[in-house]
């Protein structure tokens, strides 16, 4: 019985994908790796086969977006759960804004689907692979993608407010 | 797939004969509804009897007085900060001289809005509030017919001279170490 | 039940077709007992609700324990809950499916104005799309509010004209909905 | 000359207390789930909310009438009148009590003694079904569709259970008309002392008929919004839930009829030596009344303490253990008869 | 928008029905739209539609300072909002790096027990509802409002509580919210017994109930169950077990496990939890530690009133907590609390400011409600809307 720590992870991905982790660190105790965003598909059925890990439950896939990272503006968060170890792990990919794609998550984990297409509806990050990407929570008329900063919170047909009171 | 050593399988699908029967579930279940025919009825008979709330229930606001009957309120906006629904407006005025018997502060809010129709009874003005002046009461606010009837101006809000509102027991449990 | 108060009546039935005869008195009266909702709820407002349904406050005792699901046979629409964008045309919708004389309550902050919820996907207040009778404020509203707001429209239903929904007013109402 | 004049009033106050039990049955259903629910019920319109029935009558009358585009509109104004009629006309052979005595000749309190009395309520409650399912096919909705559907397949399953559990009465009484059957049950000499079976079976499908829980499939508000008159406003609809309550008070009756002596009870004997026929008349429709009233409390009993069925569990009971229990009930009658009856 | 509800009926095999549940039907308690195609009452295939009440939580989270989270965290789960709270409060706490007294984690415990007894409470007496039995439903929410009681005494309010601080509790409970909750444990399982005794065992009910919309272990796994919904299909997967917050290590309660993942299991399930929930609210009640009812973060809990109309120091931390301009660290971090439906994760990126950078909530409804058309396929109309029932699906929760 190996020790699962998150040592034995970052050494056990290191020693498949090698120089496709970009860095890691452990906010809070939370293994978090950065990696490479066309390699996802390998890591993650990796983690889901490997015979100690069995990282086989996706807890969430997110996204982010950081306008002043060039060429890495839109994030793509998964968090994933080995059960059986109770360990998880953070995995993070950026992909430019210009065509932000990474490859869907589906062919593994059903609970993927919806959460991407939320990731498409915010952000626009387009899946391959996914059966149907399209918006999920906004209406299909919508012609931009609300998470990303520059779009405003508000609706703008408020009309009973002044901003200049909530410092906002 | 066994994770610890807590867990109790609690569903148990198989009937009993007597439970196959449908007849002997349905008469117990005949004889609960039958005994609640003679329980006391819980209901509340509302316009004509009213609830206690709770001391600290979160409805109406107050502005408060003084002991003296000046207004509490000196208008600095945390209120309105605070406010997730950026429900509250004012507009801040200097206290003129021969205004000190109705403003405590040198400040006063000249217009102090609450939109009732936005607000969510979160109570966060109530606790952002340095100045001992906003307080939201048990009373609860009644609906009406237009929209704008429920943007509730001071006239509405501060406390009547004659007619204060106590709030002593919501101060008394707040927040004492 | 006879005393029935001439209460204020709302400004939005006022009018030169509005005179109340004792016929109309008497439908009022029975339609304000028998006001049969059909709960639009789609969130937090709509646990209180049901709440207001339960054995605690009991919204039988006022004639309107019937709830009906089915937009033909309801009186009163409660909207309770955040309307969203998307869900706007299919709470039109709903409106227009209902008979007259329909009334429409909106609960809660968000349904009234969209509350706390100032953003791109949600409808700043129902009254955008379907005129509104009544507005029950509170964020949810206790069921105690929500009984008031369902008094407050008895009132405004007892008082109506039997003529009203044929007047201009009326139309000129709907009109500005969108609503032939 | 009297006779008809006799039997008109007589028409018209069955068809007025009709009328008035559904009104009040609507009010008693609320109450009953009011008090079962530790709450109060209709308490506005008027002392105790008696006028909440009135008030929601005057409502729907004046509601406006939606009849849908895509509808057909004839067979949709068709559906409630039937369903009505049919709930209505069912009462006509219920001998409500025993016969009144003008100037000596003997007035059945009946509309029609007909020898065939069973026959014609069945008969008649299986037009009943009509009403439903026009109604539900003519909304052009789906909902309505399926609960149209459902209730002609759940009443076409039932009545056949239904029919022989009456099988073994007819074959105790010998007769087929409801006022010979009621006569034979003297004092407490109640055919559910003989054939408690039969009279659950009976009770089961009568529920199933009248579409109450644990049967209300064919309106359940949770799946099929209003089921089949889901499309209905106004006083259409009214007539459909009107006609619900009907049909649960004529249910009543007849089971009581059938199963409970009817208008019989104990001490009608020495009742009708010492006082006069009409008032004796009366009381045993008093009688006869309670019976049925108590079986409406009773439906709506069950309709507040058991969750309803599954269509195709629905069918499963009807086919595949009432059907069978039934016919045994008959051998079992049969058997009986032989052995004990000489 | 109308339009594009109405589905193309003339698919390639005409046989079949296209039935358009949601999202104004009436077993939708919430708003989601289910397509069905059925063949007569046989549901052949589902698709669903949600988004109907999104509100855009996360878009607002990065522009409110995080005590206004708080209100906006009850609006998730409406049916159990201290839980959420309570998992917003400790993932604060967490960035922040504080300890919290013994008596705030016990006292959230109770709070959070409660509202998963409340939770359930709706969940259940709704499939009792759905079934046709109104009855247990109106006298659950009896003791909802007893519930509600004892929250109207700790924070002022029923539903929305906003409940607790960052850091601790708003105030400490009074003797009568004591009072309140001794009263509701010594009662309330008499009654639940009876509501129990209307459904568990009434063969109708079961009969509606088993076999109805069941899931494998492994495919509730990989459709990302949690809560009550995974833990009926046998996996005895809860956060407070595994990862235990707010001190649920003390506490001694079992995990109720249903075998199938049918309807019936997630029923039972749930009765069993809230006899759990019971249990820990007496651990926790009878142990209550004394102590100072919030932690020692005077970046973030407001100081007591009498000292900021007094002294100048409390008024300048006050004025920073509310304005927002307390130093946060930068960073991120996950936590997760067992929510009424299950792992309620939020995952939170600071960059320091006054209001998250990114806040991401794991909402369990979302992440199982995609299971429900394989969930249903095959099944009759009256299962499909029995299972979504008791999939107990809160739409305030589903589309954040």
């Amino acid at each position: 019985m190996v020790n699962i720590d998150n040592e034995y992870i970052l050494t056990e991905i290191t020693n498949q994908f090698g120089d496709k982790v970009y860095s890691s660190y452990e906010p809070y105790g939370l293994l978090t790796i950065e990696f490479d965003k066309n390699s996802i598909k390998d890591l993650l059925s990796f983690l889901y086969n490997h015979q100690e890990l069995q990282m086989q439950f996706l807890t969430d896939v997110c996204g982010t977006h950081y306008p002043d990272v060039k060429g890495k503006e839109i994030g793509v968060i998964y968090h994933i759960h080995s059960l059986i170890n109770n360990v998880r792990l953070r995995v993070k990919c950026y992909t430019p804004i210009e065509n932000p794609s990474i490859d869907s998550a589906t062919f593994l984990f059903s609970s993927a689907n919806w959460q991407e297409r939320e990731t498409f509806d915010f952000y626009g990050v387009n899946f391959v692979g996914h059966p149907n990407l399209k918006r999920i929570l906004n209406a299909d008329e919508m012609d931009y993608f609300p998470m990303r900063k520059e779009y405003p919170l508000e609706d703008g047909t408020r009309t009973d407010k002044d901003d200049s009171y909530f410092g906002r | 797939m066994q994770l610890t050593n807590r867990s109790k399988v609690v569903s148990n699908k198989e009937m009993s004969f007597k439970e196959k029967l449908y007849i002997p579930a349905i008469l117990s279940g005949m004889g609960v509804t039958f005994k609640h025919m003679f329980k006391k009825s819980v209901s509340l008979r509302y316009p004509e009897v009213t609830r206690q709330f709770s001391p600290v229930y979160r409805g109406m606001h107050v502005l408060k007085r003084d002991a003296e009957g000046r207004e509490n309120c000196t208008a600095c906006g945390l209120c309105a900060v605070s406010c997730p629904a950026e429900a509250i407006t004012m507009d801040a005025a200097e206290r003129k001289k021969g205004e000190e018997h109705l403003y405590r502060e040198e400040k006063y809010a000249a217009k102090y809005e609450i939109n009732m129709l936005r607000c969510i009874f979160c109570g966060l003005c109530e606790e952002a509030c340095p100045k001992d002046a906003i307080y939201l009461t048990d009373r609860i606010v009644e609906s009406n017919y237009k929209r704008n009837s429920f943007v509730f101006g001071k006239d509405v809000l501060v406390e009547k001279i004659e007619d204060r509102i106590d709030i002593t027991k919501r101060k008394k449990s707040y927040k004492i170490d | 039940m006879s005393d029935i108060k001439i209460a204020q009546t709302p400004p939005s039935i006022e009018g030169p077709g509005f005179q109340a005869t004792s016929l109309d008195k008497i439908i009022g009266l029975a339609r304000a007992n028998s006001l049969w909702p059909l709960p639009f709820a789609t969130s937090c407002c709509g646990i209180e609700f049901m709440a207001t349904m339960g054995s605690n406050y009991d919204l039988a005792r006022f004639g309107s324990e019937r709830i009906s699901f089915s937009p033909r046979q309801a009186d009163v629409l409660l909207v309770a809950g955040t309307i969203s964008k998307k869900m706007g045309p299919v709470l039109k919708q709903v409106y227009l499916q209902m008979a007259e004389p329909r009334w429409v309550i909106a609960i809660g902050a968000c349904a009234s104005s969209g509350g706390v919820f100032d953003t791109y996907s949600v409808l700043q207040g129902i009254d955008k799309v379907i005129p509104v009778d009544v507005y029950v404020p509170g964020c949810p509203p206790r069921p105690e509010q929500i009984i008031d707001g369902i008094l407050k429209l008895q009132e405004i239903v007892k008082n109506e004209s039997l003529r009203r929904r044929n007047s201009d007013e009326y139309k000129a109402l709907l009109g500005s909905y969108g609503i032939q | 000359m009297f006779l008809l004049i006799f039997k008109i009033a007589l028409i018209v106050i069955l068809f007025l207390i009709s009328l008035g039990v559904a009104a009040y049955a609507t009010y008693g259903e609320r109450k009953v789930a009011a008090f079962m629910q530790d709450r109060i019920g209709p308490d506005r319109a008027g002392p105790f909310g008696l006028l909440q029935p009135i008030a929601d009558g005057v409502k729907m009358f004046m509601k406006e009438e939606i009849i849908p585009n895509v509808s057909d509109k004839l067979l949709f104004i068709l559906g409630p009148c039937i369903f009505m009629i049919t709930a209505l006309m069912t009462s006509a052979v219920i001998p409500w009590g025993t016969a009144m005595e003008f100037d000596g000749v003997k007035y059945g309190l009946q509309v029609a003694d007909i020898n065939i009395g069973i026959l014609y309520v069945f008969g008649v409650v299986s037009l009943g079904v009509y009403g439903i399912m026009i109604g539900g096919w003519a909304s052009n909705n789906k909902f309505a569709l399926l609960g149209a559907v459902r209730a002609s397949s759940q009443m076409i399953s039932y009545e056949l259970a239904m029919g022989m559990s009456l099988i073994a009465i007819i074959m105790m009484s010998g007769s087929l008309s409801l006022n010979d059957i009621v006569a034979q049950q003297k004092g407490l000499n109640w055919n559910i002392w003989y054939q408690p079976l039969g009279f659950i079976i009976f009770l089961i499908c009568a529920f199933a008929e009248c579409n109450r829980t644990p049967f209300d499939l064919p309106e359940c508000e949770t799946e099929l919004v209003g089921g089949y008159h889901t499309e209905y406003s106004s006083m259409k609809l009214g007539l459909y839930l009107f006609a619900e309550y009907i049909n649960m008070f004529v249910s009543g009756a007849i089971i009581s009829c059938l199963y409970f002596g009817g208008y019989n009870f104990p001490g009608l004997e020495y009742l009708s030596t010492v006082l006069n026929p009409n008032l004796v008349s009366i009381i045993s429709f008093g009688a006869l009344f309670t019976k049925a009233i108590f079986f409406v409390f009773f439906f709506m009993w069950i309709r507040w303490t058991i969750p309803r069925f599954r269509y195709d569990q629905l069918m499963k009971l009807g086919w595949q253990i009432l059907l069978p229990l039934s016919i045994l009930n008959v051998l079992l009658t049969g058997g009986g008869l032989t052995l004990f009856s000489k | 928008m109308i339009e594009s509800l109405e589905l193309n009926t003339k698919s390639k095999d005409e046989d079949y029905n296209i039935l358009n549940l949601g999202p104004t039907h009436p077993a939708t308690h919430g708003v989601f739209q289910n397509i069905l195609k059925m063949d007569g009452e046989i549901i052949h295939d589902a698709t669903s539609t949600i988004g109907y009440i999104h509100r855009a939580f996360e878009k607002i989270a990065e522009h409110r300072p995080f005590y206004q989270i708080t209100p906006l965290t009850d609006r998730l789960n409406y049916c159990s909002s201290p839980i959420n709270n309570m998992g917003w409060h400790m993932t604060v706490e967490k960035l922040l790096g504080v300890e919290t007294p013994k008596r705030v984690d016990y006292m959230r415990v109770i709070i959070m027990e409660l509202a998963r007894i409340a939770d359930h409470l709706v969940c259940n007496a709704v499939i009792g509802v759905d079934t046709g039995a109104l009855t247990g439903f109106t006298y659950m929410f009896q003791w909802r409002e007893k519930i509600y009681d004892i929250y109207e005494q700790v924070c002022g309010a029923r539903l929305t509580t906003n409940i607790g601080r960052i850091g601790g509790l708003e105030r400490d409970f009074t003797p009568e919210c004591i009072r309140l909750i001794r009263e509701f444990l010594n009662d309330f399982p008499k009654y639940f017994d009876e509501f129990a005794g209307l459904l568990e065992r009434n063969r109708i009910f079961m009969d509606r109930i088993i076999n109805v919309g069941p899931i494998s272990a492994e495919r509730a796994l990989n459709y990302g169950f949690t809560g009550p919904n995974l833990r009926a299909a046998g996996v005895d997967y809860d956060v407070r077990v595994m990862n235990p917050y707010s001190s649920y290590q003390d506490f001694d309660f079992a995990i109720p496990l249903g075998t199938q993942g049918d309807t019936y299991d997630r029923f039972m399930v749930r009765q069993h939890e809230i006899r759990e929930s019971l249990k820990i609210i007496t651990q926790a009640l009878e142990n209550l530690p004394e102590g100072k009812f919030f932690a020692d973060v005077p970046d973030f809990f407001l100081p007591p009133k009498q000292e900021v109309y007094n002294n100048m120091e409390a008024l300048i931390f006050h004025f920073k907590i509310i304005m927002g301009e307390a130093t946060v660290p930068v960073g991120e971090v996950y936590h997760s609390v067992e929510g009424g439906n299950g792992e309620l994760g939020f995952y939170m990126v600071s960059d320091g400011g006054r209001a998250p950078y990114r806040l991401h909530f794991r909402r369990p409804c979302f992440i199982a409600y995609q299971a429900y058309p394989e969930m249903i396929k095959g099944s009759m109309l009256s299962d499909a809307i029995l299972t979504m029932s008791s999939m107990n699906i809160i739409a305030g929760e589903l589309d954040a």
